[in-house]
């Protein structure tokens, strides 16, 4: 590899995680006695870390031009079209800039701690670079006067270290070092007012949840190290190494077994953290916390590390999940994305609380990209990631921008909104800009990062998923439509109309965990003397420090997708070749849809109807009183029935929370428990009471502190057993000689008639 | 020689003495009876003694002289030892040293 | 003169007396008369003077043993080979002269305050010793008798010693009761043994029993009453019966002197028994030991759990040391024969200091507390740490806890059986592993009460210990960490084989 | 032999200098507290004085080998030397146990537990910290077992007298549980001894560890199983494994804080050094043999462990329960008999001593301010003493196993390295999952337990903000009214002196692992010889 094609920022990249660590440290030990009580750090350190993610990106960038075939002449690649391919032969990839230093070793074997550096990488170090430096200029007003501010600056800078950590890991053991420290950090920031047991519980569920299934990790790390181990030992790295894992994967030298179950176990980590079907139950929950972490946990960190890291092993997943089907190769992974799409923009739909419905919307366009990862579609599943972080980030913060001015900390949608488009314009004007986005209307950038995944999994053959694909599109742009109307439009509700004290009294009305806790204790929460700085007026406008950020995501939101846009005017795909090319020699060969308007318009069409469909029972739902279609979720049956289903979350919190945590806690724990006292303490006290019926003398003499213990038991055996020779000790001389001459004579007697 | 003859009746003194050293409830009685146990020991080393010519037959005296001796200093330490019983007693019964026991 | 008499009568040959060997008997007897003699002639107050006497006697008998031992030639037997001198002679006969002085050092308060009779009592306890000594060297049934009785006989009276206090009288018709019947016992035992074996020297005895391959009942019996005899006076169970009894009621020194000396003379006597007398009847002794350990260190251990008294405790305690004492016993006709021997000397001596340290606690702290239940020890941490660390030293030691003296000489026990590599071996060791435990039950227990529990009556009162007491402290306190720390230093064997080899084991 | 005789004496003196500070302060009346604890202090100090300067001078290019080799005649008798010799696997433990023992000393300033006493009470932890020391230098097994029990007594009594409500059944239960083990193990180790000398070629008999470890494998399987028994029994209840850990939680309850966390941090280590240092080395065949069994109950412990957390209403009880999953990793570790997983029990050890033990000391410094620990009555502490509050939440984490603290290299390894134990495959895979899930669990109870007495609001209680709550306060046995308020304060000076060694160890040691493996894993290369190429 030549020197001269990498630079100073691609050859330190580990220093965008390491600024933001230490600055977690600095704030937690300076912050308070710093001036903007430790914010000042959070921001400067993401900034740093935006910086040279900036510099590493456009040094990754040319270093991708000059490996090109295409020579330096960039726009060449449209040549490539859509067909785009990788493959081991072409050597059309360019080698990741990976540096790492001795971690920890195990039999000589030594293990990195570093830096694997190429497309997907640089990719995700600038998206939550950039985003987290969004979300937390925004906090410092958002959060402005919180009691724990100085911590909650603390926790999020650490957040993304942690995630920036992952996303550049070098190998296996430092990845789960970033997913975990981000779980830690999901931990503190959705429990971040803990006075509240609601907002504790979440973040235990949260961690809980997410640890589920990191069991899956723990142990898919594991088969996948000795799996790999002897091909990378050969190649001089070891099986911890993600760049030996993907050629190890590659190399066919693996068996099909070994990969599965080590691809099984990694996807079960993937499913949790990235909250998919099935343990998609706690990112709801985790809306507790403040509305910037949910938007930082959602677009870019925290619940797309799960995606990015089936993507980062996209190599593993894809020869070790694929079955053939009747011949055909399928992949695994594509049923839970395709499921969860399907199932959380159900859920979507029963929501009154924005940030629930935006969460719900966030597991399904994970779904979509899983799927698309399922389907062979990597570049646009990355694609999706990268645009999705924007508009979603955008949507929150939006979001929070409501419950910030517009709503009084609310952020239930049916009882305190409704009509905020005139008092807050900035905010709107995002808002439906980034829905748009999300929605994939044509250029918006999730119609390029979308439409593409659907495109491709009609592409190669995943019919089902195609249709899949198509109805999620139509269910997101209608449960979007309606979260939109009633947010926005229709007439004013509650705290959007002023209505500060039925706020208040409503507060535990529905599950709006988000809620500033501990309403009672006006006292001891400083939130609340936040309160008292913009109780002065109804909704207006959020100040600029909050509709900066959403302006720049929002313009994001729109033209992120030109980057990869294979249409008119545009004809690009430079995302795919920044990205996808860089993964190395370790990159399955795959195909890619061309992209035809033809085959956009189904889905363009669904995006349509859902719209106006979506927007006629909004209007005649909660706009107008005498609809028939008003309260017909409870009228009718079947329709009742669903939305009870769906309003419970399709029952599996009540499985996860009812029957198996209550079980472990309750019952198991509590039958284990009482098992150590009464069954294993007391074997020794039973045999005691064996012996007490053998021989009745002993019986009287176990007392009752008797009561556990093998060794008390048996203590109290050999006790006893003392009390029961006392007789022996009469006192009287006759019998201590007859004792004496009779052991002698018994002694005598049986050595005669042995030994004669 | 006679010596079986010898020998059984030293097992019956000596069986005599045990039966007496554990039935016999007065102090002076099992004192007595040990005597007995003594003698019956004499008896045997006696026998013995008589019975093999020159080699080791001096050993059996010996010893018999031995134990005549020293039974004799017993008895007068065992006696004392029953006269301070009685003394503050006032009684030789066995039955009635049973005041440390368990 | 009498011999010159005999001689000159019938041709009797003047036996050669190597009077060095012999110094430390001579030393003791005639200390022995000038107590008595002094004990005439000197004034109530002054009756100090032969306890004086006697720890002077005892010190001074040490010397030749240290002559002795320095020369280190071989072993120097005496009388035909009656009476030897050798190694193992000369190291527990240093062993039950320092018991000696130490019981003298512990006597020395308790029994001038007590009011007894002084001259008499040490007279007594110095004769008591000499048996001992004489024990040691004892190579003919004849001197073993003589040796026995000598060591029994004074104990008898020392443990009735409180004249007027029934237990004390108790103590000491019971102990002599029983002793006198064992002695009957075991001398009927020797006579079947002389009539066997044509000769009264041990070794000959052993010769006998060997040549003949299969034994004889006669043999067996006789095997059994002896061993029955000295297992009464090292109170094996079940020949034990006599011993807390008679603990308890004794004077305290005379019990710290009972349960020491006098039973380390029994398992001389055993040793020289097993060892020269009949070795090779191990199919006898053997099995017998065996059953003799395992029911000794159980029910010792078990008694000892529930007693309230602490000197009865400590009675069943040494009821049950004696059991671990027992244990090389199993496997000395093994070829860990000689392994085992200096396992019994090094145990001895262990427990030796050991355990008269721990009663030298106990008549320290009985000055104070005047009662002799374990639950008056409460609070001893507060108003007596010395004494408490002191205690816990001893009784660590005792429970075989490291670095005190007992953890040294459990592991030789161990290791002893473990060498044997037989069956009975490994029973015995894990018998005596559980054992171990079984023992801090009650070892532990007293620990608690001085450290963990409060004074009984809140009396915090500091404790006057005498100096003597001291002394005798200082003396085992020291011993039982040299013990431990570095039992090598002090466990010098040179060549205790001699025993093995001299006797038939060895051919 | 292999052995680098450099500095003959420094371990000597590093292991018996606490004595001498103990010779000192016997000399000196009860009375004299503040300078019974300057000199136990300083002793301290200067122990790890003389530590450091062993590390500083150990050489880490030959971790594997025996350093600062001492070897002299002890016991003739019975072949016992005085061998002591530091390696890889000595070094980390030797440097906790002095290390625990001067945090301990800084906490015991002004903490000495009721019934006072500080010269005892600093005495036994001075002699404590010699035997720990001396256990892991030994190389001798007559000595290892010296030292092994000498541990006992001191704890004995620190339970004992210095312990809570139960404290004399806990410290007896304790005390009998451990030395049944001991007792065994010592039959072991004799019988080992003869066994070894009579198979061996030489014929010569020893008690020196790298002697029987290079001449062990003469002994037949059936002989090395039941010695390995005898010192499983010895070395498991030490640990504890489950079923053996019953003395666990009722010695650690009761125990003052410093008795809590040396147990916690250095003593139950001693169980599992042994098997790394005599067990496994010495007796390959057995270890093989016994591995799956091992490998079963250390997982059971762990589930059992966590299941047992979860169900505890005492902060206390419950971290001591996690001890035995925690503990039970480790064993799992052992069990694989590969280097990674004895590397990893190995930093499990070290990074268990140091976060449990700092658990131990917030559970009793929070016991100090509450005088409970009973979780249902503590509750937002957080929001009373938010740095306390902080630290705790940190061991929790720490305990769970988070990434880039201690508790993770102990525990992530060794559930990779249960993929591909030494022998029996298949089981032990079922292990890793159930390991797996236990890291769940583990989660599941420090979180549970943190969050109930972290977060949320202070009870009433011990809020103590109105006078109105005074009544309910004079309900508090001990104080009442303001008193409470003076009461509860935050992370003292000598608290702070005390903790942040361990704070900073668990920091450092879990950002940088390699600080610890690359003296750990030669040593354990050796130790694993006769297993080949694990």
């Amino acid at each position: 590899m030549l020197a001269a094609e990498t630079g100073w920022f691609l050859e330190h990249a580990y220093l965008i995680p390491v600024v933001p660590a230490v600055a977690f440290a600095l704030i937690i030990f300076f912050g308070k006695r710093m001036p903007m009580k430790g914010s000042e750090i959070g921001v400067a350190s993401m900034v740093t870390s935006l910086v040279l993610a900036a510099g590493t990106a456009y040094q990754w960038i040319e270093r991708v031009d000059f490996f090109s075939p295409a020579g330096d002449n960039a726009s060449a690649l449209g040549g490539f079209g859509r067909a785009f391919r990788l493959n081991a032969e072409g050597a059309t990839f360019v080698q990741p800039v990976i540096n790492k230093i001795v971690w920890w070793q195990s039999g000589g074997m030594e293990f990195g701690l570093g830096q694997h550096i190429d497309g997907l990488a640089v990719m995700a170090l600038l998206l939550v670079a950039l985003i987290s430096t969004l979300v937390q200029i925004y906090s410092l007003e958002y959060l402005r006067g919180d009691r724990r501010y100085t911590h909650f600056f603390a926790a999020l800078t650490l957040f993304s270290a942690g995630m920036l950590a992952m996303v550049l890991a070098e190998n296996m053991v430092q990845l789960i070092l970033g997913w975990e420290i981000m779980g830690l950090c999901s931990f503190m920031l959705i429990g971040h007012w803990w006075e509240d047991a609601a907002n504790s519980r979440s973040a235990l569920k949260a961690f809980f949840t997410v640890r589920v299934g990191d069991i899956g990790l723990l142990v898919g790390t594991g088969v996948v190290f000795f799996a790999a181990s002897a091909y990378a030992t050969r190649h001089g790295s070891n099986g911890f190494s993600i760049q030996s894992i993907n050629e190890w994967a590659l190399s066919g030298t693996g068996s099909h077994t070994v990969l599965l179950w080590g691809s099984v176990a990694l996807f079960i980590a993937a499913i949790g953290k990235s909250a998919q079907f099935p343990l998609h139950t706690w990112l709801p929950d985790a809306m507790a916390g403040p509305t910037p972490v949910s938007s930082l946990l959602h677009s870019s960190t925290m619940v797309v590390a799960g995606v990015f890291l089936v993507a980062r092993l996209y190599p593993l997943f894809h020869t070790g999940l694929d079955i053939n089907v009747a011949g055909q190769h399928f992949n695994l992974i594509a049923v839970i994305g395709g499921i969860t799409i399907i199932i959380a923009a159900a859920l979507a739909f029963v929501q009154n609380d924005i940030k629930k419905v935006l969460a719900y919307s966030t597991v399904s366009q994970l779904g979509y990209m899983m799927m698309g990862l399922g389907v062979g579609a990597w570049t646009p599943a990355m694609f999706h990631l990268f645009t999705h972080a924007f508009f979603k980030c955008c949507l929150f913060l939006c979001a929070g921008s409501v419950s910030h001015s517009g709503s009084h900390h609310s952020f239930d949608m049916k009882k305190d909104m409704g009509g905020l488009a005139r008092k807050m314009p900035i905010t709107t004007t995002c808002w439906i800009l980034s829905t748009a986005a999300l929605c994939g209307v044509p250029y918006f950038s999730g119609f390029f990062s979308k439409d593409e995944i659907i495109d491709n999994a009609r592409n190669n053959n995943y019919q089902v998923f195609f249709v899949v694909g198509l109805v999620g599109a139509f269910m997101t742009t209608a449960y979007m439509t309606r979260a939109t109307y009633l947010i926005f439009f229709g007439k004013a509700r509650g705290a959007a109309a002023g209505g500060h004290a039925e706020t208040l009294a409503t507060a535990d009305a529905h599950d709006s965990h988000a809620r500033v806790p501990a309403m009672a204790n006006a006292a001891s929460d400083s939130h609340d003397a936040h309160d008292a700085h913009d109780a002065h007026a109804g909704p207006h406008e959020s100040p600029v420090l909050i509709t900066g950020p959403l302006v720049v995501l929002a313009s994001l939101a729109v033209v992120a997708g030109y980057i990869n846009a294979p249409v008119w005017p545009f004809h690009t795909e430079r995302f795919a070749e920044w990205v996808a090319n860089s993964s190395g020699v370790a990159f399955p060969i795959l195909d890619h849809a061309q992209f035809e308007w033809v085959n956009a318009v189904p889905s363009i069409m669904l995006v349509l109807g859902g719209f106006v469909v979506s927007l006629f029972v909004c209007r005649s739902i909660y706009g107008e009183a005498r609809s028939p279609l008003r309260g017909i979720t409870t009228r009718v049956a079947p329709l009742r029935w669903v939305h009870t289903f769906l309003v419970n979350k399709y029952y599996l919190d009540a499985l996860y929370e009812n029957v198996i945590v209550r079980g472990l806690v309750g019952p198991i724990a509590n039958g284990a428990y009482w098992v150590n006292q009464n069954v294993l303490d007391r074997i020794v006290n039973q045999a005691g009471i064996g012996a007490r019926k053998t021989g009745g003398w002993v019986y009287r003499n176990i007392d009752q502190r008797v009561v556990d213990g093998a060794v008390n038991g048996s203590g109290a055996v050999t006790r006893g057993s003392g009390t029961a020779l006392r007789p022996v000790q009469s006192g009287k001389v006759n019998q201590y000689g007859a004792l004496l001459f009779g052991a002698a004579a018994i002694g005598a007697l049986v050595l005669v008639i042995v030994n004669t | 020689m006679l010596i079986n003859q010898f020998l059984l009746l030293g097992a019956v003194l000596f069986c005599i003495g045990v039966y007496g050293v554990i039935a016999r409830k007065n102090a002076v009685m099992v004192l007595m009876s040990i005597e007995l146990i003594l003698n019956a020991v004499n008896l045997n080393l006696l026998a013995f003694a008589m019975n093999m010519n020159g080699e080791g037959s001096a050993d059996g005296h010996v010893f018999a002289l031995y134990v005549l001796a020293i039974a004799a200093a017993e008895v007068g330490v065992g006696l004392g030892l029953v006269l301070l019983i009685y003394r503050n007693k006032r009684s030789i019964s066995l039955d009635e040293l049973s005041e440390m026991k368990g | 003169m009498l011999s010159w008499l005999l001689g000159a009568a019938s041709g009797f040959a003047r036996p050669k007396i190597d009077y060095h060997a012999l110094a430390p008997e001579i030393i003791l007897s005639v200390g022995i008369c000038v107590v008595l003699i002094v004990d005439l002639f000197i004034s109530e107050s002054k009756k100090w003077l032969t306890a004086t006497i006697a720890g002077v006697v005892l010190i001074a008998s040490v010397i030749p043993i240290v002559t002795l031992a320095v020369i280190g030639d071989n072993t120097r037997s005496l009388f035909d080979g009656r009476y030897v001198v050798d190694e193992f002679s000369l190291i527990m006969k240093a062993m039950f002269l320092i018991i000696g002085y130490v019981v003298v050092l512990l006597s020395t308060n308790e029994i001038e305050e007590g009011g007894y009779y002084q001259g008499e009592y040490y007279v007594l306890l110095l004769s008591g010793v000499l048996g001992m000594v004489m024990m040691t060297s004892a190579r003919d049934l004849v001197s073993v008798f003589v040796a026995f009785e000598f060591l029994s006989i004074p104990t008898y009276m020392l443990a009735a010693w409180r004249k007027r206090d029934t237990k004390s009288n108790e103590a000491g018709v019971k102990y002599f009761l029983l002793g006198a019947f064992a002695s009957a016992l075991m001398l009927y035992g020797m006579s079947l043994l002389y009539g066997v074996a044509h000769s009264t020297k041990l070794s000959d005895i052993g010769a006998a029993i060997t040549v003949k391959g299969k034994l004889s009942g006669v043999e067996a019996l006789a095997i059994v009453f002896i061993v029955a005899a000295f297992g009464f006076k090292v109170s094996a169970v079940p020949f034990h019966s006599w011993a807390p009894d008679t603990y308890q009621g004794a004077p305290t020194p005379v019990t710290a002197f009972l349960s020491v000396g006098s039973k380390a003379g029994g398992f001389v006597a055993l040793v020289s028994m097993v060892y020269l007398a009949f070795p090779l009847a191990k199919d006898i002794w053997q099995p017998l030991m065996f059953v003799l350990a395992t029911l000794t260190m159980t029910v010792g251990n078990v008694m000892a759990l529930k007693q309230t008294n602490i000197v009865r405790m400590l009675a069943y305690s040494s009821i049950s040391q004696g059991g671990f004492i027992l244990m090389p016993f199993v496997v000395a006709g093994t070829k860990a024969s000689e392994t085992s021997l200096k396992t019994i000397v090094a145990y001895l001596l262990v427990y030796a200091t050991t355990n008269l340290g721990a009663f030298a606690v106990v008549i320290a702290v009985t000055r104070k507390t005047r009662s002799g239940e374990i639950s008056a020890l409460g609070g001893m941490l507060t108003y007596a740490p010395g004494l408490t660390a002191l205690m816990t030293l001893f009784f660590a030691s005792l429970a075989g806890i490291p670095p005190f003296g007992g953890w040294f000489a459990k592991v030789s026990a161990f290791r002893a059986v473990l060498e044997a590599g037989t069956g009975y071996g490994y029973a015995i060791a894990v018998i005596g592993a559980v054992n171990t435990v079984i023992a801090f039950g009650y070892y532990g227990n007293i620990m608690r009460e001085m450290w963990m529990k409060p004074a009984p009556d809140g009396d915090n009162s500091r404790v006057e210990v005498p100096p003597s007491i001291i002394a005798a402290l200082g003396i085992t306190g020291a011993g039982t960490l040299l013990l431990g720390i570095l039992p090598h230093l002090v466990l010098r064997f040179g060549d205790l084989n001699d025993l093995v080899h001299t006797g038939a084991l060895g051919k | 032999m292999d052995v680098l005789r450099n500095n003959n004496a420094l371990l000597t003196i590093g292991t018996f200098l606490p004595l001498a500070g103990v010779l000192v302060m016997m000399f000196i009346p009860s009375g004299k507290e503040l300078l019974h604890k300057q000199i136990a202090l300083l002793t301290a100090l200067a122990t790890v004085a003389v530590g450091v300067y062993t590390v500083a001078k150990f050489d880490f290019g030959n971790a594997g080998k025996l350093q600062f080799y001492a070897d002299t005649s002890w016991i003739k008798v019975i072949h016992s030397n005085y061998t002591i010799g530091l390696d890889g696997i000595s070094l980390p433990l030797y440097m906790l146990s002095s290390v625990i023992t001067l945090v301990v000393m800084v906490y015991s300033w002004d903490h000495i537990p009721s019934p006072g006493n500080a010269k005892a009470f600093l005495i036994l932890m001075l002699v404590l910290q010699t035997s720990m020391a001396g256990t892991f230098v030994a190389q001798d097994l007559i000595l290892f077992f010296v030292f092994f029990e000498l541990v006992l007594l001191p704890m004995y009594f620190m339970i004992g007298v210095w312990g809570g409500e139960q404290r004399q059944y806990a410290s007896l239960k304790f005390f009998l549980y451990t030395m049944f083990g001991s007792a065994l193990m010592l039959v072991a180790f004799l019988a080992l001894y003869w066994q070894v000398s009579k198979n061996g070629l030489s014929g010569q008999a020893s008690f020196s560890i790298p002697y029987l470890a290079a001449h062990g494998g003469v002994l037949g399987k059936t002989v090395q199983i039941w010695l390995f028994a005898g010192m499983f029994v010895g070395f498991a209840v030490k640990v504890p494994m489950f079923p053996f850990h019953t003395w666990l939680p009722d010695a650690h309850t009761q125990a003052p804080t410093q008795g809590s966390v040396i147990l916690a941090a250095v003593m139950l280590k001693l169980g599992t050094y042994g098997f790394v240092r005599i067990a496994i080395p010495i007796l390959p065949a057995a270890a093989k043999a016994w591995a799956p069994w091992i490998g079963g109950l250390a997982v059971i412990g762990i589930i059992y462990g966590a299941l047992g957390c979860l169900a505890q209403t005492d902060m206390k009880r419950l971290i001591a329960f996690s001890s035995v999953a925690h503990m039970g990793f480790v064993m799992l570790g052992i069990s694989t008999l590969t280097t990674l997983g004895l590397n990893a029990a190995m930093f499990g050890m070290v990074a268990h001593g140091l976060i449990t033990g700092m658990l131990f000391f917030v559970a009793g410094s929070i016991k100090d301010r509450y005088h409970t620990l009973e979780i249902k009555r503590l509750g937002g502490i957080l929001k009373q003493m938010p740095r306390m509050g902080w630290i705790l939440g940190f061991c929790a984490m720490a305990s769970l196993g988070l990434p880039g603290l201690a508790g993770f290299w102990g525990e992530f390894p060794v559930i990779v390295s249960a993929y591909q134990p030494f022998t029996n495959t298949n089981v032990f895979r079922v292990y890793m999952v159930v390991a797996a899930v236990g890291t769940v669990l583990a989660a599941g109870y420090l979180l549970w337990l943190f969050q109930r007495v972290a977060f949320g609001e202070p009870p009433e209680e011990f809020s103590g903000h109105a006078p109105a709550h005074s009544v309910g306060a004079a309900a508090n046995d001990t104080l009442h009214g303001d008193e409470i308020h003076h009461d509860i304060h935050d992370v003292k000076l000598t608290e702070w002196l005390a903790w942040s060694p361990l704070l900073l160890g668990i920091v450092v040691l879990g950002i940088y692992p390699q600080l610890l493996f690359k003296v750990i894993d030669p040593a354990v290369q050796v130790a694993l010889k006769a297993y080949g190429k694990g």
